[in-house]
């Protein structure tokens, strides 16, 4: 086992910190600093559907807006959004519905707006860490919080939250992952790279372990404003 | 049959997968017929239709010339686009690619990208200043569940099927060829499963995927290894869940690796 | 009379093959191959309108989208639809509407999509043809067919259905024609060119006998679908 | 009068049209009155308006400087835009433009190009590399009917009014002309009949476009050609119908040309 | 106090003629020359919410839709509109709003269109200028007209209604100016430029003078269409 | 409490401010606590957030190279752009910048650009040829009223906290950069009153902006220069407003500079 780039053991998390409550106007928000990320989180909902066709007589519409700043990034990003931040709206705002209790809110909308402002490696897994903590701090009913990591491979290791220079590896394989910490259902899993099932049992295993570290983290976050015991 | 049925008889689909009855008869783990042509156009550099049961999706590729990206001065590039065409579903609209789209073809290019099975570097043709690019679309024609699957099968036929225009002063000679076809050094297939409950269904129906919440996706290569995991819908899927399908996606691999 | 640069006859068509039925989601399709051609047209509706306010209180609202893969033509084609796709999609709306009892359906839609997977000139007379035919599978109760098929001159000739090479002769005239073949009545009429009155005359009569040869092909087809003696 | 109005009274406007009587009281075959004027505006290189009775089109030209087309290196090129001014009608929305404004341009773009009135060869600067680009661009200001005939017939005079600008080292001088005029070989003027049940109508009000369902225009030359046909509108035209309409065209170009 | 480039003195302002009624279609139209600049104004309204979500239920919204031709520039213009033309479309829209009565027509649209087919400095104020014109033809009930002009400096001398090579001078500070002229109440003001306190006073007081003399040539544009003796 | 409600309340709020009565107790002249962060993202060239109160607002600065314009050969260029950031309100949408992004951001680059706080020839390179852009882009993150002030100055803090990346071969160097600052030569202050009756207040914040149809901008610099003016709204300004306005923003402004 050999040291990373930044010194971090393969199972190290990057420094996290989480702050709830910080979009005045939102129902409920959050600000995550995950290593060098950077990402504002804010919650809208439930809200009415506008136009009304949208709306689902059955449950709540969850919408999911990924957003990276044009200076988040080392080359200035187009202000348009692209395919990459369209894709992880889906995949996250899936994700993130399977923890709501979507069914109590028909005919709504619960809107998520993430805005990264400075990246460097596994945005869309801090954003959404962060919008689960929004979606707490708006006081939506879920069935558990989610919790995000990424995992993967870099410099022949199996590592968990690789950073940028990770990412850009030769053999580097990203897993981006989410689970719902108390059942252990897997709700985001993404992958690029060349993985074998071997290598792949063991991520997973070290996800679900860091995905209940970020956990404790987000739990932390809640209970510093709330001064609850337990979520 | 149209969706807004298949929504109302959701809970009879449910009964009846779990007594493992599939209307058109399969096993759980099996995938419907598959019909697989190549050079279906002439314009196109490489092209290819699917049909997997009813759904069917068309590939085309055409060459473009380019610079390459500075931080890979001598490698080429691919572009994969999709449309799910109005013609394929009442429920498509036409306009620009949607978020349905945009994840079906970047899931597609990451399986593909990934594996390696395109050599970049050999679609460079001067360093820093001129490459090949491959411009893969597909069309969605009729939508019968499982585009995925069908889709990536389609790009990677096209693909298989494609050959290098012919070039004279750094620009391509229309309607002209060179027979110098594009290697493919490795075959990735993506497997799609579709949860219902806790059945995990291969090459699901529209029908079936209406009464699931969940899908998840492994693009696996000849030797072992997987080249992209993508998890899709609003459902989950257990640590040993997910075992099961790759499992599962190695050993169908071969079976469609076959029809190539 | 010479031959022309493919050895047809000046009144000759390409071979033509239409098959119905071929898109199963669709209330009617159909697939033909004109020459290189290669189109897939789709029908759906009569069906409700959405917004509703597109719709017309006294007819069905028929909408035609023609669109071309980007692999469909020598250079790659843009994606988005140009606007020579917009216009064709216009006029082709036009003179089917023409042949549709749009009376017996008011506040409804009927859409037409076709898609150009390849071609080699006149890509919007068969594409128009195969719609006609998709519209009769799907139902739609209709005055009668219509049948579509280029006309004009190249190298110095009167001829029916130009290909590609003929189109881009020095002298080419390019007219794109459609016919209600019982009644002659033309629905669809362009002109790209330097023509004369007189023969104007003359093309449009091989138009019209051209179209009903397309028209027979199409009744063909429709038969080997429904078993029916006449249409 | 409004629109709505005019569809509620569309059998009335039939009934009169039978008997031969137009609203203004022209003869069915007769246009009403135009009025051209050249060179209203200074920015662009040239530019006219047309009245056409209400009906009011602005064209304007701008000259630009691009690389020719592979296929024609020593040829410049001419683009027409249209644009149906929210100001011009209730039923005009602001946006770009829609398959109204695109099928008109398109119409007054084959009727001028395929007339060959510009010489393109006279525009190439230097062969595959640098010619000149004529940008026409319409702009509808009042539609009170026939805005094919009334563009057609801006458009023409714009590029008949249009000088080259001063160019320096591969570029435009701003502001200042070269007093070189745009020649214009051939005048082909388009003229579009409107079909009212059986009957031909030249130069249609909106009012009896309303009672309408069929439009034909063909463009014609001064020595004999047809240039542009388009058939527009859900209506059809029978053979010895379109006979009429071009003999027709000959006819009233001839008194249009010479108000150019 | 020195002549201006075009011989004017600082307070002259360039020629303009106003004419009414010239867009049939409208409820009510101007067609002003202000200099080299032409501007056509129409309006229509209060019409009709579309969509209705954009009415308001205690007054009329306006819209000004403030566009450029193409060939109305030195170089070329994109047709498609772009951030100056919104931005002034906004504020010019706002600055009449002030003197329309809106309140008295609930949940409908007045709509101002105004294309500038030639320009030389001020187009802004020309088109305010017209479209008051076009809403007072229009019959729309006004606490008042507005009256436009530019105001500010160019060659080391404060003037009013600059061109455009005063507008391009080092030193040039152009403010685009309008006022209701019965009550001096100022309902656009933008300013670009060095300018100090004391020259904007003397400024604004130009401004007003100058806004008069533009009131009394629409009030004369109004007469001679109505004949009437005082607005 | 949200927008509807202050509609509804708009009279009360009215009333108090007669009396004098902010909500939270400051004077009519005052701003809300003022709190700047510099260098908030490591990937931009300069960054800075400004609280006002509760709006909240993010700048950064990242340069491009290009080509300069045909009239100022040797001067770089500056570009602003503004986001209303859905998450900012229950009011803004999801989408490409509206007429009141677009407002905001025109009157915040007019008022850096006109001060000449940025010595644009010190951005050229090359004359002609390259030079550098520099894009600054606005994020409002939660909008509790103001904007203009807030965005101004963040815009203007990311601005006074840029470094100069490297550049290799006329292109940057990605993730270096050279310490080199960008020098401002003045600093502008954008000050906004807003007219609720006959009151003008400073800093307004949301619930007072309800209140009031216009708002009036100008821009200062320390040495007594306006660089631009804003009126926006359906208000109207008296000229005596405008200069009391234009009074008090001379005195604020020195205030808020100190803040820099």
């Amino acid at each position: 086992m050999n040291k990373r780039p930044d010194g971090r053991n393969p199972e190290d998390l990057r420094p996290i910190k989480i702050e709830v409550g910080v979009i005045q106007r939102a129902d409920g928000s959050a600000y995550i600093e995950w290593g060098q990320n950077k990402i504002y989180a804010a919650v809208y909902g439930p809200k009415e559907c506008l136009p009304k066709h949208i709306g689902n007589p059955y449950r709540a519409v969850v919408t999911y807006n990924y957003r990276m700043a044009t200076f988040s990034v080392p080359e200035r990003k187009n202000p348009k959004p692209g395919r990459r931040e369209i894709e992880i709206s889906k995949v996250s705002g899936e994700a993130l519905e399977r923890a709501i209790f979507t069914e109590k809110f028909p005919n709504t909308e619960i809107e998520i707006d993430v805005e990264v402002i400075d990246s460097n490696a596994g945005t869309r897994v801090a954003a959404l860490t962060a919008a689960a903590v929004a979606l707490a701090d708006a006081g939506i009913p879920m069935r558990d919080l989610i919790s995000a990591v990424g995992i993967g491979k870099a410099n022949g290791q199996l590592v968990v939250d690789l950073n940028k220079e990770e990412e850009d590896a030769e053999d580097a394989v990203d897993i981006p992952f989410a689970i719902m910490p108390n059942t252990e259902e897997i709700v985001l899993l993404q992958m690029d790279g060349l993985l074998t099932k071997e290598e792949w049992k063991i991520l997973c295993e070290m996800g679900i372990k860091a995905a209940k570290q970020v956990y404790e983290i987000q739990k932390q976050a809640l209970k510093s404003k709330y001064f609850v015991e337990e979520l | 049959m149209n969706e807004i049925i298949w929504d109302l008889i959701k809970d009879k689909t449910i009964d009846e997968l779990k007594k493992g009855i599939r209307e058109d008869g399969r096993s759980l783990d099996q995938y419907r017929p598959i019909k697989i042509e190549y050079g279906i156009t002439k314009n196109a550099d490489g092209s290819a239709s699917v049909k997997l049961g009813n759904t069917f999706v068309l590939a085309g590729v055409k060459f473009g010339l380019g610079e390459p990206y500075p931080d890979s001065p001598n490698e080429g590039a691919i572009s994969v686009g999709t449309e799910l065409l109005a013609m394929a579903s009442p429920s498509f609209d036409v306009g620009p690619p949607d978020e349905n789209a945009i994840e079906l073809a970047r899931v597609v290019d990451r399986g593909i990208r990934e594996s390696k099975a395109i050599d970049f570097n050999s679609l460079c043709i001067r360093e820093g200043e001129l490459v090949w690019i491959i411009y893969l679309d597909l069309y969605v024609l009729n939508d019968d569940g499982n585009l995925f699957d069908a889709s990536a099968l389609a790009a990677l036929s096209a693909l298989k099927n494609s050959k290098f225009p012919k070039m004279e002063n750094d620009k391509i000679v229309l309607k002209e060829s060179t027979n110098i076809p594009l290697n493919l050094k490795r075959l990735p297939i993506l497997n799609t499963f579709t949860k219902v409950e806790d059945l995990l269904l291969v090459d699901a129906s529209l029908k079936e995927e209406k009464a699931s919440d969940g899908r998840f996706s492994v693009c696996v290569t000849e030797d072992g290894f997987m080249t992209a995991f993508q998890k899709g819908g609003i459902g989950s899927f257990k640590k040993d869940e997910i075992d099961r399908c790759i499992d599962l996606a190695f050993k169908n691999a071969e079976l469609l690796r076959k029809l190539l």
